[in-house]
Parts: C-alpha cells; structure tokens; sequence
C-alpha cells in the first residue's frame, strides 16, 4: 500500500498551526491539532500517511446501504397526494 | 401599465453623461452586471425644431446595416461615441433611468419598448419639476450588460429615424459579431436579462425583494415579451448557454459556482416553477444530460418542484450508485438535494445527516452541504455535533446577495431626481402613505431596537445565525453557554495557549484544549447578536406581560410593532411575530410587515392542510380565512410596489398561486373586485392574474 | 512515544494543499506534498504523528559537534590584527 | 551651522493649522512616528505690537508649573488647544518645518533649540518668498512623537516668555504623568528621536539615505546634545526602556520583532560603533543580561563591531550549548550573529550553511535565517540549494523601511514652499548645481533604461533580488533558466494540476510535480526583473564596444551613465559599475553617483588591504589613493547634504572614519583645507571631524 513517510523539524508553533520544516527546504503549515502533545519547538517528528483502504470499502458499503434504503423507502410508491402531472 | 406616472428619472447635468459613465465603467462590471440603463433626449418643440424633424423618414425598426450588429457588414469600427452626434434640438434635456426586466432577445423588442416609452413621456405635457411641459422624445439609447461575454449592449432609437445597435467591449470599443454568432449573442444578451430580474428577486427575497436604485423601472421579464413565450424561449435557449453559466456567478451560498451551481441554473428552476413549465424543461434537461452528466443534479431538482417524488429519488439513487468510490465533480451537489429532500420533505433526519456528512466529506469548502449537516443535527436533538458543525461552516465575509446598484451615483435628496406618484392606481391606504411620517416614527424608536445587530446581518451570516437560533430554540439561553464553554476554548484560553514559548520551552498548551477546540470569531460574535435579540425579545414579552396584567393598553408605533415583529420572527417565535405585524399593520400599511405576514399565513396555512387533527370542513374554513387574508395582503403590496415603478414579484407570484390553485382564477378576480377600487383590480389583474391564466404551461385552473 | 493517529476523509484537493475532514467535524488543511501518489477526492487516509527522540538525539550531537568545532577553530586564539582594545 | 539659509518652511494657510493637523492624525502614528514638528509664528514688528509684547518678561527656560508635564501639578488637565490661545500680533504668520535629531532628553534642552531657531529667523530681514521680511518670532511650538508611550510631547517657547511643556495621548487630551515617572518618560522621549534619525539613515543607506521630505532639518543627534554626551547617555537609559523596545517596531528584514530586535536595539549598535562607545555598551549589557538572558544576542554583535572575535564565539558557543535541546526564543538570532560571522569574516561557507538551516528550523517565518541560507549555499556554489532555499524565503509584501512622511501633506510645486539655498556654504560643482538641467536630463534618458523594474524593488524584495543576481553571476542566464525549469513547476503546469478532478475522479496530479516545487509567484517575477537588468547590461556593454571599436567617443548624459552603473551595481559589476559612474561625474556632480562611487571604493580599499600578492609599499600607496577619493566624495556629498537642511549621515561618518584610522583627524583636515574653499571646510569640520574628535570614545588618532 502507497504510503509517505518524512521527517521534520518543528519551528514555531501556536494552538492552531505548527511550521514544520523538511530538509530540502520545504515550509509546511501543520495542524497543531495533529501533532502528539508532547511536541515543541526543536521537536523533530516522523509523519506517516497512508490510504485506508479497508475503511474506504466499508464506508462505501454503508453509503451503498444507506442509498438502497432510501430508494426502498422513497422510490417505490408514487407520491400519495400528486399535485400536478407532467 | 406604462404611464407617465410609472417611469422615474433622473435629470443629467450633461446630455448623455449617463451613458458615457456607464461605458467608462464597463471594465468594473462582474458577474451579472447592473441594471440596464435607459438614457432619454427629450426637448420642448419650437416650430423650427419640429419642422426640422419632420423631414426625417418615419421610424424604422430593424437595425441600420452600417452598425456592426446588423449584420457584419462595413463600416463596423466606427466609434461608438459618434453614434449619438445627431439630432440637436433647442432646449434639449437629458435624462435617465435603469431598467429590468424588458425583453432584450432581439434590437427590436428592444426598440418597441422604448418607443412605447418615448410615446408615454410625449403622450400629454409632463409634469416636471412643478412645472408642465410638453416634451418630445429625441431619441432614446439602451445600454444591457451581455454577462455571458462581458459586454455591453446598446440600442440607440431616433425618433423619428433609424434603430442601430452594437455590441462594446470592456474597453468601450466597438465588437465586431460575426453574423452566425449574432443569434447566440442575442440569446445570451436575453438571458442575462431575465436572470438578472429573477435573481435579484430571489436573492433578496427574505429581505422584501427591496431595491435601493429608486429610478429603477422593474417588469415582469416572463410577460414583456415581443417574442411570445418568454420561459419557453428560456427553456430553449438554456442548452446554448450552459456551459457558460459559471460566468453570471452564483448565490451568496455557493462559494465556488459550477456548471450546475449558478444564477443561470437558478433561474431556469425559478422560471420553470413559476410558469409550472416543467415538462419542456423536463425534456430539455434530459436531452442534454446525455452530454452533461452533471445535468443529473438540475434535472433532480425540477422534478421535485413538480412533485414527481419517486421519478427524483430513483434519478438521485441510480448516480450515487452508479460511480463507485469514485467522486464526481457534481457529488456533493447532488447529496446535498437529497439530504434537503430528506430533511424537509420526509423528516427522515438521520439519513439526512449521513448523507450531508457525505456531502461535506467531498465538498468541505461549500457552504450549503455544512448549511445541511448543521439542520440535520438540531432535527435530531443532537446539540453538540450541531454546534460543532456550525463552527466548521466555511465562511466567506465579502459574499453578498445581488443586489442593483447604481452607475451613475445619485444622492438621495438631489435636485436631479424626478419620482412621480403613479396616479393611475390609487388605494388611499397604500399609496397615500406619507414617507415623512414614517421617517419620523423611525426617530422616536429606541436605538436599542432600532440597532439589533441581527438586522444586519448579510448573505451566509443570516443563514448561520438561522441555524443558531435554531440551536437556541432547543436549549435555551442558559443551557446553550453550557454546551458552548463545554465544546469551545474562549478566546483568553486561546490567547495563552498561542504564546510561543519562551525562556525554557514552554509545554505546548494548557490541558484540556485537543479535546475542546476554538470557536471561530464569527460563531462568538453571532452569540453576541442572539444575545441581543433575546433581551428584547424578553423584555417586550415581560412588558406586554406586564401592561395585560394591569389592564393597560400597550401601545407602540407600526415602525415598533414591525421591529419587535422582525425579533420575534428571527428567534422563530411565529405566532408572536404575526401578532407584532397585525398589530402595526392596525395604525397604517407598512410594506415590509406586510411581506413577513405574508409568509406566516403561507407557513401556517400549510401546516394546517397537513394537520391531521382536523376534519376536513375545519380545515377548509380555516385555510379559505387565510386564503383572504393572503389576497388582501398580496392586492396591497402589489399597489405598493407599483407605486415604486415595480411590476414584478416573485414572492407575489409564488404567494398567489397558493390561493389560485385552492379558488381558481375566476373566483379570485371576484374576489377582489369586490374589495378593491377598479384602479387596483385592474392592476391585480394585469400583474397577477394574468400571469397566471396567460403565461404558465396550463397549470392553473381557470 | 507518544503518537497521534487519526482517519480522514479526503474532500478537494489541488497541488498544493488538501482538505481533510475528520468525523468530529474538524477540516483540516493539509500539505498534498505528504499524501501519497495514488490518493484522490473520497479517500480515506490515515495519518500517524511521532516524535523521532533518536533523529532528535542525533541531531543535537552534531550541532554540539559542530559548535565545538566552531569554538576550537575560531575561539581559542586571539585574533591577528586587533584594531581595538576594549 | 544654524543660518537663515538651512531653515525651509512651509507657509501655513491658518496659523497653527499643522499643530492641528498633527494633532488630528495622533492616533495613525505607529512604530517610530514621524519627524518632529516645529511650528513657528512670526510677525513683522510694528510699534505697537512690539510695545505690547515688551511688558512681558524675559524668557523662562524652565516648564510653567501649572502644565502637566512640569511636575503633575494642578490644572494638569486643561485642554492642550487653550494653550496656544496668548500671543496675539497683528500681521502675524504661520509656517513649520519637520526637524530629527534636536536633542529631546528634557523641556530645557528643546527651548533652547527652538529659540536658536527662532534668534536665526530675528537675526536678519529674512528672504521671504522674493521679499525681504523683518520678521520676529512671537513663539515657537515643537511636537515630538514618544514612540513607547505613544504619546505626542509638545514644548511652546513664547517670546518672550514661558515655556510650556505638556504630554498628549493618541485622542489629544493631555496626559497626567506623575512627578516619580518624568524622568522616565523624558528618557523615551530622547531615545525615540535618537532612534528616528539613526533608523532612517540605516533603512535607507543603500537609497543614499535620501529623504523625501525636502521641508525637513536634519541634525546629528550624536553632537547635537544639551546635556553633554549623547552616546553615553543613550547607553545607559537602554536598560530603562529595553523591555519596551518592541513597541518601536524593527527593521524590514525582522519579521516579527522581539527584544534583541527591533529599532531601538540596532540604534544601541550604530550608536556604539559610531562612538567607538564599546567599552560602556559592553559593560551596560553584561549588566542586563543578568536579568535577561537573550540579551547574549546584542553583546554578541557588540563584541564582533569592536572587532572581539574569541570573546564573541565563546559568547555564542556557550549560550548554544546551554540550553540543550530545549529552543530558547533567542537561539534563532544568535546562530544568524554566529552564521553571518562565519560567512563574512571567516569564510567558513559549510559551517554557516548548518548553522543558518539550524535558524531557520527554530524560526521558519523569520527572513533573515534564509537569506543567509541562501547566501551560504550561494558561497558553497550549490546552486540547486540555494534556489530552493531562496524559493522558501518567507514574504512580507507590506514591509517597508522605515522612511520620513509627511504628517501634513504638502504639493511639490507648492506656492507655500520656502526652501532658501543656504548662503553660508559655497562649492559651486555641488551647491550651484541646477535642479532644471536635471529634470531635462531625465526626461531625456530612454524609458527603457528609466524604468527598469529592479530599480523600484522595495525592502526584502531587493534583499532577495540581490541573492538571486549572484545566484545567476555563478551560472549565467542560459544555465540559471534551466535549473529553475529543474527545480520548479511552471505556471501552466500548475494550473493543469490544480484543476478539481471531474468526471472520473482524475489522478491527483501529473508525474513530476511531487519532485519539482511550484516556484513563488515573486521570485518567477524578480527572473523577469533579472531579465531586464540584463538586457540593459548587455545591450550597453556591446555597445560601447562597438564603439570603441570604431573609436568613436561613447557619450551619454551623467543621468544615464548613473542608471548605467546602478544596473551593472546590482548584477554584481561593480568595476563596471565604477567606469560608469566616474564617467558621469566627469559631466556634473550626482549625489547618488558620488554614493555609490563612495561604498565601492571602500569595498576595494578594503579588499586591497587584504590582498596578499601586493607588496606593502603598492598596497600603501593604492590606499593612499583611494582615501584622497573618498575624501573628495564625502566632502562633495556633506555639502550637498547641507544644501538639503540635512547635517547628518551615518554613511559619511562611516566612510570617512576608515580615512581617519588611515592617517588622523589632523592631516585629514589639511587635506580638506588644502582642496576646498573656507566655508566647505567649515562645514567638514563642523559635521564630520568633529565628531571623531569630540564625540567618540578616544577611538580616534588626532
């Protein structure tokens, strides 16, 4: 499975947005909110992200569900009081 | 109703000053653009000057060839400027006015209808400013903004003598139109001019449908047509236009306007469910879906506007399964007419809910799939996440709601503006109503409910705080402080934890703020406005309470009974509302308390139909009470808006049809013949009734 | 060590950034440079944060080295041509 | 030199109406502030008015008790308007000057200034506007800005009469200081016109130090005491005033400014090493260190400008290692102290490249951590790095230097303008020179060469243009274009990427962009500037071998050989650049030219010095030649200053004091009396010898 895998510095860092450097001089804005408590500035942290591709199956299982019930529930039977016809 | 009487103008300082400031300003112009503009020439006739005149050839209604738009043929570059350097009269006068609605599908339904105008104004001695005067009409130049290809339109009549029009650029030159491209350009050029009056009507539709531009003229664009059929035309030409929609921008709602998510495909909906011409739309739709896949999401929606539930849901169910997990650039449009669907019409709230979190998941930048999730969450009693929600909304504060604004700036009080009183329709109550008086009872109100902050607020604010009071309504005051310090950091806890770290490297934050989170500025601030409401709303209420208690009569102002009415109507308290606009509209008409009523009994008249507690002869007598009191209201705003040179309502249109399709056509016009002066029915007649028997797809009985 | 790690959902994306929303309601703006390759619209991703306490510890062993490096080179004799005397 | 000709004024419409206007603008004043204001009102005696004004009593030097400011006594709080309300003579007028660097360390020292001006304007019928004008000064009003107490400080000298002395708050109200705190608050009042005037000319050296406020007189601070010695008294009120140095804002290249960073800081520096103050500045900060440990980063730069390297890299290394892991919110501007010095003195390109990456880890929004990034990778001719790192450059693109504006606006042509050519210092190559001839000269340039972009570049934007042109002096054009299409994404790439995915959901991106970067829109834009230069360079260099080739004369006006030498300046052609400029002032005097000519003759001077292939003798006497240069320029620039009411310039100080340490003040002033005539002498001695002899720390050979 794809995933990205990096290392960076924090720089400054306030309640809502960390900078997080990368060795080739790239500048991230980071959500603070992501970040593991025990980090501050001078912290260097590893960032893993990878596709979940599992949970991405099962979410579009319930969504598939959840469609086909409303179809059951709603687009079976015509309308009981029609107020026009086309 | 053209008269003399219905058409404001303003005095220029220069003769054709207007127009030459409306092409400087061309390169400003966005999206749908101004109104169009109307510029007169007008001139008290000499002998020498008519006999001048005279020698001219009568009026000549197709476009001179040597104009580019005629036809492509030589000549075409000549300056626009030098198009006007005819005609000198004697003591000539220039005027203008904005305009809306005309039919602008070819030059010269453009032409008849500022004939029709130039005839009016020449029809018998004008007055003009206090004094009589026989004016003439030298000629007449229209200027309409093409937002399909950014540019401006101008037709220029002589009287008598030639039409010409041609086509500018942003930079005031002359566009030369090839001839195969000058049906399109006029297709675009009529629709920008119907979507401009439907849109400023339905973007301003909780505020009244006020305009501001008092020397606007506004028609109904569904019945001036020269050409026929005006929402069929639209129907038509909508396929040739729709890959361009983006380009006449979009709802204040929508924060980045797509092919199906824009004022055009806005309008068709409107047109189609006013003219109840859903068939040809139907049709249109499907045709060019084949193309267009992403159709799926306007053609959903026509057909629950025409109450072909189960055609919709199967349409809606079939693209969401059809993709995979695949996202379609139309997804979370389409999930978002679903979860409304759901939510309002089937009450089904928790799958509302899914299916708005789907729509954020896939569109979180857009404003209506949060608009939804939020609503799903007060349905379903689930404060928390309904806040939470409403502090992810994505906010976009310079949005704002079309609105027309002027070209030419004119001050309110200037001696230039002429405003005739229309004395071709006179309803004592309505359009006798000294504007004086009511300035002054505006001074005697307290600042404190004159200034209630929510009154200002604009475009997607007014929808969160709607959610917000939503909230309230279920909490309460007290319990909604509870839930907010429970979920959100206050600012001062913000502010210590974003202190960088000094001397030994502070420890990031203080506990406690992962789990919490910050409550954006704006949701702070709409609890500062609620809260202002809610002391009002309190303290009249306790006020009220407390005159009652002692026998004494309470008495306020219509300009207090509407503000008071406006609060309560914010914080959802209906009932209270209708009772602070009945009580106002006792002392006199006020046009805006008459619009809100208006919707009460709309809401409450359809609740009632849907309350199963009733029999059916109850329900009958009590909906025909509010059928009455609809007709008495819509009969008066229509004098009223007539009275401020507008012929068109949507909000109108919409409101009748409700008591049209209970009474008939036939029935109605008894009905208010029988209550009003012949001036007003006929005025009824010509801006209601008559829409509704001549200019719909047979949706209504006769 | 302590790790944040959390799933999210994919909304729009450019080059440059991503909008992920998480369950509770939170969007977050997130650099596209760390998603992996193959993530579109309608992912779900998961994301893992660690503090790297041995790259940190290695890090500050060469700056320490690189500091005393610095203080032999240029701080242990007196300079050539001193132009003051304080 | 304080004469009728060094005074410009400006004519005010009604007297006082600047006082007012100040007054009115109070709350816009932020940072530093703008230049003090003098406002003076004067009148032709006449025998009854001078009779009146005889009863009065002589002048009072010190404050009237009854103002706040003169001890927080009583009626403190009577409005500062009703101050101005004595003094009434008929025929009176109203004009003001802005004024920096008068000394405002107390009330006694400021009426002393003021009434030196105003016995200067009384000494002799004044030439006013084409007439000759016996004018006395009924009172003098002067308004200095309190740049950490944000509050106006007014002195009214009325003569004859009392002086006056009162504090305003931002709104115009007098504010109440109490008696313990005045000195204090004189302190800052001192500090903050010290700082103006060292902050202006240090922003703006590599402009010329030019001021655009031509009704401005500027003094030396450093000289221009009351109270003895200036430096000495700016050191030690640092302490008082450094924990609020913040509040005076920080150069352009400081992002966010902090203690050790900001105006007030870097004025301690230029002070001290203007004065060769450095054993008292040392001592004062070791003092404050105690208590504020960051202050290491101020000692630091002390040490290195008294040329205490070992000192200073003990400093660095002990605090860096201190602290282990844990980032102090200094670290980052000491290892840029430690990482410029590496870079600069020592050459050390692979040790300032860590330890600048080392900075810009712990302060990534701060500037100057990547300039000196990319300045070392420049130096360690890794090109690749050095435009990914210059690509990374944080922006601020509303950053400016800090310049002189004016707080009533004044037109350039206006009638109201008094600007006399002061008499008392004649050199006819520069205070003869005719502005007319000037203008024609640049109307004459072409635009190309008149308008070229980099010209313009403001603030960090030059910094980061600059970079970039050494970047491109190492690759050449051709070879820099193909790094950046290696390195970054173009334009159109981007926009095909950032297209939202439609119908199937797209591929996120095309193959390449995750190793490419998108280039910043500004620094894309400085390889168009770049372009530019180039194109001028080149295109003059092929020229004017084109024509020696064919031996004909290469002639260009001093204006265009000046833009000439600016461009090949700023590519880094700075032997170019001296050809051209030397060629120009051949034709006329140019204070820019001259400038120019000035720092790149020290920067060869400074490179002979160290040039080891030269032979003592040949290195002696190359100096030698290059000190009688730098002599003639600093002459011919002090007089031109003079001519511009402006006695100060860091710039000359600092140049000349190479030529002082060279051969000693006293054969420095033969070699200015041998070439120039009495009065430039004078005025040499008076704002340049003088200095080095009086006001320095002993630094200086006599």
């Amino acid at each position: 499975m794809a995933s990205v895998e990096v290392s960076l510095t924090v720089g400054r860092l306030d309640a809502s947005l960390a900078l997080l450097t990368t060795k080739n001089h790239h500048v991230i804005e980071f959500p603070t909110m992501l970040l593991p408590d025990n980090i501050k500035a001078g912290s260097i942290v590893k960032i893993q992200v990878a596709e979940d591709a599992e949970l991405e199956r099962q979410e579009l299982e319930q969504f598939q569900t959840l469609q086909d019930e409303i179809l059951e529930k709603y687009g079976r039977h015509s309308p009981q009081s029609p107020v026009l016809k086309v | 109703m053209l008269s003399q009487g219905s058409i404001p103008e303003v005095r220029e300082d220069d003769i054709g000053s207007a127009i030459d400031e409306r092409r400087a300003k061309l390169p400003q112009f966005q999206d749908l653009g101004p109104p169009d503009l109307v510029s007169i020439v007008k001139y008290t006739p000499s002998g020498s000057a008519s006999s001048h005149n005279n020698k001219r050839s009568s009026m000549q209604l197709e476009p001179s060839v040597s104009s580019s738009a005629g036809g492509g043929g030589g000549g075409g570059s000549a300056a626009a400027g030098d198009l006007h350097a005819n005609d000198k009269h004697k003591g000539e006068v220039g005027t203008f006015l904005y305009c809306v609605g005309a039919d602008t599908s070819d030059p010269t339904s453009i032409a008849v209808f500022l004939k029709n105008m130039a005839d009016a104004i020449a029809e018998k001695p004008q007055v003009w400013f206090g004094r009589h005067k026989p004016y003439r009409v030298a000629r007449v130049t229209f200027a309409t903004w093409n937002a399909f290809r950014q540019c401006d339109v101008e037709v220029v009549v002589h009287i008598p003598g030639a039409v010409q029009s041609y086509f500018l650029d942003t930079r005031g030159e002359v566009l030369t139109v090839a001839a195969e491209e000058r049906e399109l350009v006029w297709a675009e050029t009529f629709a920008s001019g119907v979507v401009r009056a439907i849109a400023m009507m339905a973007d301003n539709r909780e505020d009244g449908e006020v305009n501001n531009v008092v020397e606007t003229r506004i028609l109904n664009p569904l019945v001036s047509g020269e050409i026929g059929d005006v929402a069929d035309h639209f129907i038509d030409v909508f396929p040739l236009l729709y890959a361009r929609g983006v380009a006449l921008g979009a709802p204040c709602d929508v924060a980045c306007a797509s092919r199906t998510n824009n004022y055009l495909c806005e309008t068709l909906l409107h047109v189609t469910r006013l003219t109840r011409n859903f068939r040809r739309c139907r049709a249109m739709l499907e045709a060019l879906q084949r193309d267009h896949p992403e159709v799926v999401v306007l053609l959903a929606r026509v057909l629950l506007d025409a109450d072909l539930e189960v055609d919709a849901v199967r349409l809606v169910h079939d693209d969401l399964s059809a993709h995979g997990g695949l996202v379609t650039a139309h997804r979370s449009e389409l999930l978002c007419v679903q979860a409304a669907f759901l939510l309002d019409a089937k009450h089904d709230y928790a799958a509302a809910q899914r299916l708005a979190q789907a729509a954020v998941d896939c569109a979180p930048s857009e404003f209506r799939p949060w608009h939804l999730l939020v609503q799903s969450y007060v349905c379903l009693n689930d404060i928390e996440n309904a806040l939470l929600a409403l502090n992810g909304c994505p906010v976009a504060p310079n949005r704002d709601r079309y609105i027309f604004k002027r070209v030419v700036s004119v001050a309110q009080d200037s001696a230039n503006l002429h405003l005739p009183l229309p004395m071709d329709v006179v309803l004592d109550e309505v359009t006798g109503l000294n504007s004086r008086d009511i300035i002054n009872e505006h001074k005697s109100v307290s600042p404190a409910l004159l200034n209630l902050p929510a009154a200002t607020l604009k475009a997607n604010a007014r929808t969160r705080y709607h959610l917000l009071t939503e909230i309230a309504r279920k909490t309460g005051w007290e319990s909604l402080l509870r839930y907010r310090s429970k979920l959100f950091v206050m600012e001062e806890e913000y502010q210590v934890a974003s202190t960088p770290p000094t001397e030994e490297g502070d420890p990031l934050k203080p506990d406690g703020i992962r789990t919490k989170r910050l409550c954006e500025r704006w949701l702070d601030n709409l609890f500062m406005v609620l809260y202002e409401d809610l002391k009002a709303y309190t303290l009249w209420q306790a006020e009220q309470l407390h005159f009652e208690a002692q026998n004494t009569h309470y008495s306020k102002t219509t300009t207090e009974w509407e503000l008071l009415g406006l609060c309560a109507l914010r914080l959802g308290h209906r009932e209270e509302a209708a009772t602070a606009f009945e009580a106002g509209l006792q002392h006199r008409f006020s046009a805006e308390s008459s619009r809100k009523l208006l919707q009460i009994y709309l809401h409450e008249r359809s609740r009632l139909k849907k309350d199963s507690d009733l029999s059916s002869s109850q329900v009958t007598a009590a909906v025909l009470d509010y059928d009455n009191k609809i007709i008495d209201l819509c009969v008066k705003i229509c004098c009223w808006n007539h009275r401020w040179y507008s012929e068109f309502s949507v909000l109108l249109l919409d409101s009748l049809s409700v008591v049209v399709d209970d009474m008939g056509i036939t029935k109605l016009s008894n009905e208010i013949s029988s209550r009003f002066p012949e001036t007003v029915v006929q005025l009824a007649n010509d801006n209601l009734l008559a829409f509704y028997a001549d200019f719909t797809d047979d949706g209504y009985d006769k």
